[in-house]
């Protein structure tokens, strides 16, 4: 047990910090929703020049080219999380696409795809799930049809957020009709403009349209742009979903929300008695409380094992069930002890935090589902963590 | 020795569901809300037809004299069909209390009209039924009104306006009386009615004939069983949908409804929510027949069905995978319907509170 | 609804008081744990002499032979509780065997049986578990096999309660090993005194033999002791299980409990102060009691569709789940609100209640456990309350 | 950085576990329970050569002066072998307070014969962790102890020790001391010793030479931290066996391991307990390495293994079945293990509310 970090990282930090004294100025006020505004790519720009992003991408490809170090990309995470401070752009073009395409594109694509995402100029969309096809994406029915030295697309995809904005989709169809299912896909990438592609927003619970539905009617891609070769779709998306999936339920954000309630729960009164002196939501917030702690110490761990390169076996595999569980729990707990306010919602009077407690308490709910559901969570608890059988397949009817 | 509903009250839940599958389908729900409509005139307008304004008014007033448990009927086939119309304030709450506690003039000015449809009125009581937030209160004195009270149920439009005062003292005030503003409050919920009334000197007749302090605790009481008679239809519908999509989605080529996750799923949200009818009919019956009851069970029911129903809101939204996250199925109406029977009248925490009050468990 | 009981109600009630007060005195003192005590006897034929119990069994079997009424047993049960008295004999021969061959035995079956098994005189055990048959009973293996006029029976019984005090036992075995599962069973019933019967005690985890295994090597039993027919033992068992499903979570039993542990909340106390003025306790309290009402009420509810002779629907297949589920949560909260207290056991000093809230908690997750798992009862109430698909039969391996 | 056990700290767990899977199989548990033996000799034997009653001792005194962290790791051998011996109270608790608080000469005649397992000692200080039930207290006047103290810790046959006065002041008292009369409680769980302490005028030392009511503070925390680590422990076994069930028994023609149901009670046992480890381990290291956090870390460690641990123990006895429910398989010893450690030394609603006094957030 050592939570130090050492001389040479604590050198790290204080790098980190004079940058953020000396430029933190220059962080965005508006950074686009959906597509990354000017003031975001130049922030963009200069934090990869500083390697502060895009750390690990060779230099090659418009990155920093530095050797991967988990702890110094933990340290500029907690330096500009204090400081409160954007990271540079977020988004499933550099999350998903760029990894993707670093372990298995052609030179070629890296070569033309990798600067332009990492730098904000290419915006992407992801076009996995589909309408049929949630729990058991492997089940997916997007054609891609061979015509020529192209193919020809037919279908539909679901829950493909900043669509209307992307510039390019990466996206799985089924190349193989006549393979098993897990084997006749393929992971495409092609421009957003192509004809035949048309996308409709999909409002959610919340009231916003987070998502997007994507229309695909004869659209004409060429088969080159296939990454990783035919039929390879499902293990090239199997890898970038475990960077979705550890991306989900952070324990930090929710030591932020823990923090956020008890604040809300010392200023709330109800017939003039503080929130927190009620035994029974206090009670609620203590449970809560150590179990967030007991999910951010867990997120330690997991650090520790990827410093020592070991495989932290089930207790990688329980985070996303047990963060975004928390995460709507705590929401729940915001809104009950807040009473009538807590339902206020929109632009109502009275809101407090804009309304972002229920906002939470149903995304975090989408969360729960998005991602593999809670239940296809648990099957791959038990069955890869706990090594219990498979349910059998049934028989035919 | 009958514990359950007759034939009546049979026929009267039938025709009411009836009626509102025929004129409160997703459809109508989804432009009330989208248009803001909290208390849509077509539908209103059935609901008089079959007569629910004047459910609770007596009949020495033009009304049916009916029972809460009649009315409990009533609200939970709104909630079924997470109906944007009012109810709980104007056919129930009010004439509980207009009847209760008013004179013979302000009983014969009100009473008649809002059995039928003609009147519409609205609850102010948050502060005494949930506690004061952001410190509001209403103050009377000399005959007018000052202060404010939040999440003032159906007032919106209303004619009449029964608000509770700090002393839990009851007033009558008219919905355009001068000096009175209301503001509306828009929650997750947007097929019912909140506000926030402010009184600047705003002219009040007192609501003084009976005991008031008697009559707001009964109003409260059916108030809250109106509330968890709403969770109870609405959450038995997300049961119904959730069940009706698991039996058609499939996935791994099976119909998700034969995973037994899936099943024991829809299964603990019905063994869950069906224990809360037997618990709310008797809380409705207890304010008809047993009142030294009354307000324990109306405590209790409302307490139960606020947990039971944002366990059964949430699980049926599981169920539903992706698409109960979505707008398109529109299962989030009932959602928050739920959500917002929760809150309104006192929170599962305040009334188990309150209930160990009334048993001398608690100071 | 009307909750009054009416005036022929009424009546009934006073006679009930009056016998209670004519001869409360005689209600045994000594009970007998596994066999009746000559006390328990005598009030037995007492209670069945004036239409206590054993009220609508004919004459012509030992019964008082009354029309059936609910309201009637109501009442009964509602003034013996009131009154702090013994009903009479339950055990398995009454509640299960009784009924079984009222409906499905011979003439002299009925004639043989009833009335002394009535009277306490003949005690019977159920042999219907296996260990490798708990929640998939029709798997059972007892092989019962011809032999002229007998069948010669070899297997292992287990959850046999009064296995080591029975004379009699009724019990499954499989006649017709070609047959289907569910149509190989046989119902058969024979002494517990035939040669090649072993009875053990079952220990449980509350640390007392509540059960018996019974083995059985070469026992050998007439054919024609069967109960209505070979290869209909399935059905059979059904028809009696239902009683026993009905049995467990009495809602009325944990409207005691209830207020045993209000009772409990307001002697006990920590650091001197009640254990009724700690909110979070409290709260559970509350919230228990709301579901200890439901359940009271909802079998308020069941009563009025058996008067009206309606179909419950699912509103009976929950009462198990629940009833036996809230009942574990009482003695839980009983334990918790105890502290240190709640966890003595045996012939601890201290001990609060001779440790029945440790021992209900144990008890009462085996009863959650036995006569069909939570997960069982889950899949029935999905299947046949809400109309869900089976699953599917697995594909052979 | 680095958050996880050293290397050492690993060796020593599977020497932990290797040795008392030899010498505390389930067959000498089910001996020891049945006899009433809960600190074993033979068991307590293999432990001494082990070195474990060293660990918490200064090496000054002749110990090995190890962390809270490698208690934890034998405290969670402990409990996954729900192991009929005393460790907490005479290891670690008792050892703390003295080395804490103990004049040169009261640590130069204990430290080193706790540390060989020469001599044991027990620690009576529920009323101080736990609150005070019957109202019972010990004073101290005169250097004499009256009073009593309930649920002591491995006292029944220690040679020596600590109980906490009425005013959060420690006492060594001898095990045979006159006027000391010991009452062995029996719990649900046989395997450890809980006694009540009598005292009528027993001769005390007083442990004062630092700051004794934060020495009280250590040894609270300390143990709570080992019941969180043994309730770690015994919900591991539990769950390692309700896997290894459920993967041989077969109903339906299927192993039940593979019912969708019971692999998912199983998943969620894992992924409510798996989190508990690192804060057992995080409140085991703030208690070694930052003390001011570790009060509050250990509070959220107990209450947390506590609520866990029941659900842990109950759902691993579903999975089981009947089996689950009977002597035979001896599941039992665990659910008890883990029923006791919910309870002693500060039920979760105590700690938690503890927790909240410790920020500030409750009075």
């Amino acid at each position: 047990m050592d939570l130090a970090y050492g001389p040479e990282y604590d050198a790290f930090r204080a790098e980190v910090r004079d940058f953020i004294r000396e430029n933190g100025n220059k962080a965005p006020k508006r950074f686009g929703v959906s597509r990354p505004s000017e003031e975001s790519i130049a922030w963009q720009r200069l934090l990869i020049a500083h390697g502060l992003t895009a750390r690990t991408i060779p230099k090659a490809y418009g990155g920093y080219g530095a050797e991967p170090d988990i702890l110094k990309s933990r340290i500029i995470a907690e330096e500009f999380t204090a400081a409160k401070l954007p990271m540079g752009i977020a988004n499933q073009g550099i999350s998903m696409l760029v990894p993707t395409l670093l372990e298995l594109g052609t030179e070629e694509q890296k070569k033309k795809w990798i600067e332009p995402t990492l730098k904000g100029e290419v915006v992407w969309c992801q076009g996995y799930s589909e309408p049929g096809s949630g729990s058991d994406l492997a089940s997916l029915q997007t054609k891609a049809t061979e015509d020529g030295d192209d193919f020809i697309i037919n279908g539909q995809k679901i829950w493909t957020s900043t669509a209307h904005a992307a510039d390019m989709i990466f996206c799985l169809v089924r190349t193989e009709p006549d393979a098993k299912k897990h084997e006749g896909i393929s992971y495409l990438i092609f421009p957003m403009t192509t004809p035949g592609i048309e996308v409709r927003p999909l409002k959610t619970m919340t009231g916003h349209a987070e998502f997007n539905e994507v229309f695909f009617t004869d659209v004409r891609v060429p088969q080159k742009d296939i990454v990783a070769g035919r039929g390879q779709g499902w293990f090239v998306a199997n890898a970038t979903l475990k960077h979705e999936r550890g991306m989900l339920g952070d324990p930090n954000q929710a030591g932020t929300r823990l923090k956020e309630i008890a604040d809300l729960m010392h200023e709330e009164t109800v017939d003039g008695v503080r929130l927190i002196d009620h035994p029974v939501y206090r009670d609620r917030l203590m449970q809560l409380q150590a179990r967030v702690l007991a999910m951010q110490f867990h997120g330690l761990r997991l650090l520790t094992a990827s410093l020592k390169k070991e495989d932290p076996g089930i207790a990688r595999l329980i985070v996303k069930l047990q963060g975004c569980e928390i995460n709507h729990q705590l929401a729940a707990l915001a809104i009950d002890a807040l009473g009538e306010i807590g339902v206020l919602y929109g632009d109502s009077p009275h809101l407090r935090a804009h309304g972002s407690w229920q906002h939470r308490y149903m995304f975090d709910l989408g969360l729960i589902i998005g991602g593999g559901t809670a239940q296809i969570q648990k099957n791959i608890i038990s069955e890869r963590g706990l090594g219990m059988p498979r349910e059998p397949k049934p028989a035919k009817a | 020795m009958e514990f359950g509903l007759s034939e009546d009250q049979k026929l009267l839940q039938e025709s009411v569901r009836g009626t509102l599958e025929r004129v409160s389908p997703l459809e109508r729900v989804r432009t009330a809300a989208d248009k803001g409509e909290t208390d849509a005139a077509d539908i209103a307008h059935a609901l008089a037809e079959l007569g629910v304004y004047g459910m609770m008014v007596p009949e020495a007033q033009g009304g049916m004299g009916m029972t809460l448990l009649d009315a409990a009927l009533v609200a939970e086939m709104l909630g079924r069909y997470v109906t944007p119309a009012g109810f709980a304030a104007t056919a129930v709450m009010a004439p509980i209390a207009i009847a209760g506690a008013g004179s013979k003039a302000q009983r014969e000015t009100w009473l008649p009209k809002i059995a039928s449809g003609e009147a519409k009125a609205g609850v102010a009581i948050a502060e005494a039924a949930s506690g004061a937030r952001e410190d509001a209160s209403v103050t009377a004195s000399g005959g007018k009104l000052n202060g404010k009270s939040l999440f003032a149920l159906e007032a919106e439009a209303a004619d009449v306006i029964v608000v509770a005062g700090k002393a839990g003292e009851l007033h009558l005030v008219k919905g355009d009386a001068k000096g009175l503003t209301k503001v509306r409050l828009t929650s997750i919920d947007l097929t019912r009615g909140l506000s926030e009334l402010q009184f600047d000197n705003v002219e009040a007749e007192a609501l003084s004939s009976g005991d008031a302090a008697a009559t707001l605790r009964r109003v409260v009481d059916a108030g809250r069983v109106m509330l968890a008679a709403d969770t109870l239809g609405a959450g038995w519908m997300m049961i119904e949908k959730a069940v009706a999509y698991a039996g058609e989605r499939k996935q791994f080529g099976r119909v998700i409804g034969s995973f037994q996750a899936v099943k024991h799923m829809c299964a603990e949200m019905a063994s869950e929510l069906e224990p809360c009818r037997s618990l709310v009919w008797y809380a409705a019956h207890a304010f008809d027949a047993m009142p030294e009851e009354a307000s324990l069970m109306a405590a209790h029911a409302k307490g139960m069905t606020g947990d039971v129903g944002r366990f059964v809101a949430r699980t049926a939204t599981e169920v539903h995978g992706g698409m109960g996250f979505t707008d398109l199925v529109g299962l989030h109406y009932w959602f928050k319907r739920i959500g917002l029977d929760r809150q309104l009248l006192g929170s599962p925490e305040r009334v188990r509170h309150e209930a160990a009050v009334m048993q001398g468990w608690a100071a």
